[in-house]
């Protein structure tokens, strides 16, 4: 099935807004659309995480490739409005302090 | 078929109170979580612990979906449920037994592992997420015709609270 | 086993894509519950059409559990779910197709029915509520030595939405 | 499982507020919380569904027969803030116009 996903250029930033779980089922579609945002190499990506209720390893999976290349190409990757359930996950996989992982989308500098 | 175990990684001798066979397609992730997540709030978890579970099962599901059937849409995963409260586990008040069950050509458990995780690189997470949400959790080989794997979970319900990172002394010898 | 079928209240030949099978236990109603909404969203259904099939099935089970085994915590009911997708049913796009059985005594389909609604009082509602969600239900005796009752239900996909009260015409015939 | 109830007694009003999902899990034991309300014979019942996501058909009937006993003793029964889903069962069971159902607890007379 379809991930919703929302895109939003504001100059050279970009906010990435996935609406729903990110699971196996839609995470490879996911991982098309911040390849694609990641392609235009955007001084800043936002992954906006406030209407993910649920992500599990494959999503997860997803965002550690997407912060390799936003490493290559001197994008600044990061990730806001987490909720407490996906947050368990990046502490359980210790990404907790890998990822810029800020509160709201104004710490974000978006 | 013993009523009394006290080993956290057995599988129970009684017939499952819930039982999901569910053909191998992500799009049906949701509903195991779902019904994992709402039967452990009932057996007295509390909402973010069973939500852990949930996704412990959905990280097992994905697992049998991707390594054992390679993707294949149309093989069986079984999903069984126990409380724990049928059973005389030592020193254990309550909690969850689940076992996951395929078809799928069988690997050694002990390469069954996730990467370390200091070097951070997409994937490689999902077994030691099991492992850390569980309180203990095996893989073996099913015997039998079919072949196939076995993944038997526990999670016992803490009665005090304790911090997110510690585990419980008595569980540590039993995890895999 | 033929792959089309035109029938709305028929049980598919083919395996069902998930099964639950679950003790007659009210505690296990919310995991039947959750699994079937979160299904019928993977399966396009919006979000109040896919609680009102939770319920639907919510009232199969409490009947099976009060009406069929009279409240018997250690009997088993099975559930199985198929995508409309899977069969060619004469003009329908998509949908759910929902199966539950039982091993308890059998009853007359024709007497499985709910109070008048104008003669307001507790209870008698859960199969008016089935038949009002669903786009056709049948009861029918299960063959076989175990006995047992089956409900075979049916939601179908609309593409174009309609007003609640009103009914697709097409359908009002295989309604039972 | 014990279903979570709040009893508030104002004056001859008690207000009732369970949480949780009202299925046959629990549909006896709210019951039970009902009755014991009715018994004392208050002016206003108000039973506030806010923390109510999810309702059967077995919680519809207590409700029903606490209406019954309601009206046998001259107590006013009113549904307040009730969900969207739980609103639907009503409907399908014509009892949307039996009872008296109110948005919040302000127009329940609280
Ligand atoms: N159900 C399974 N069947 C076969 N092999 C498995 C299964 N689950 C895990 N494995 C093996 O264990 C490894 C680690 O799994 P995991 O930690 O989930 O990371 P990933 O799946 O991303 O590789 C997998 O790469 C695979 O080799
Ligand atoms: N699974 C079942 N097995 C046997 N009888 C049933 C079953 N479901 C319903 N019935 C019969 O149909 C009647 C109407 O059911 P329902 O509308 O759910 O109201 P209620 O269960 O409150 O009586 C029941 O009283 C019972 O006699």
């Amino acid at each position: 099935m379809a991930l919703q996903v929302t895109i939003e250029i504001k100059g050279a930033i970009v906010v990435v807004g996935p609406v729903g779980d990110v699971d196996l089922n839609c995470s490879r579609e996911f991982q098309g659309h911040l390849k694609k945002v990641l392609e235009s190499r955007p001084a800043r990506v936002i992954v906006d995480l406030a209407k993910v209720p649920y992500m599990d390893s494959s999503g997860v999976a997803t965002l550690v490739e997407a912060m390799q290349i936003a490493r290559r190409t001197s994008t600044k990757l990061v990730l806001c409005g987490m909720q407490d359930k996906v947050r368990s996950i990046f502490e359980i996989a210790r990404l907790d302090r890998v990822f810029t992982i800020v509160p709201d989308m104004a710490t974000a500098g978006a | 078929m013993s009523k009394a175990r006290t080993e956290l990684d057995a599988v129970p001798g009684s017939a499952p109170h819930v039982e999901l066979r569910l053909l191998s397609q992500p799009r049906y992730l949701c509903g195991a979580r779902d019904a994992v997540s709402s039967i452990a709030r009932r057996f007295g978890f509390d909402e973010q612990t069973s939500g852990q579970l949930a996704l412990a099962v959905d990280e097992a599901l994905c697992n049998v979906i991707r390594h054992g059937y390679q993707e294949a849409p149309d093989r069986p995963i079984w999903l069984r449920i126990w409380p724990l409260e049928d059973e005389t586990v030592a020193g254990v008040a309550g909690g969850i037994r689940i076992v996951i069950e395929d078809e799928a050509r069988q690997v050694e458990p002990d390469l069954i592992k996730s990467r370390d995780l200091a070097d951070v690189r997409p994937g490689g997470l999902g077994v030691h997420i099991i492992k850390q949400i569980m309180s203990a959790a095996k893989f073996e080989k099913r015997s039998g015709p079919q072949g196939g794997m076995r993944l038997i979970m526990t999670k016992v319900l803490d009665t005090k609270p304790e911090s997110a990172g510690e585990r419980r002394p008595a569980l540590a010898k039993t995890k895999g």
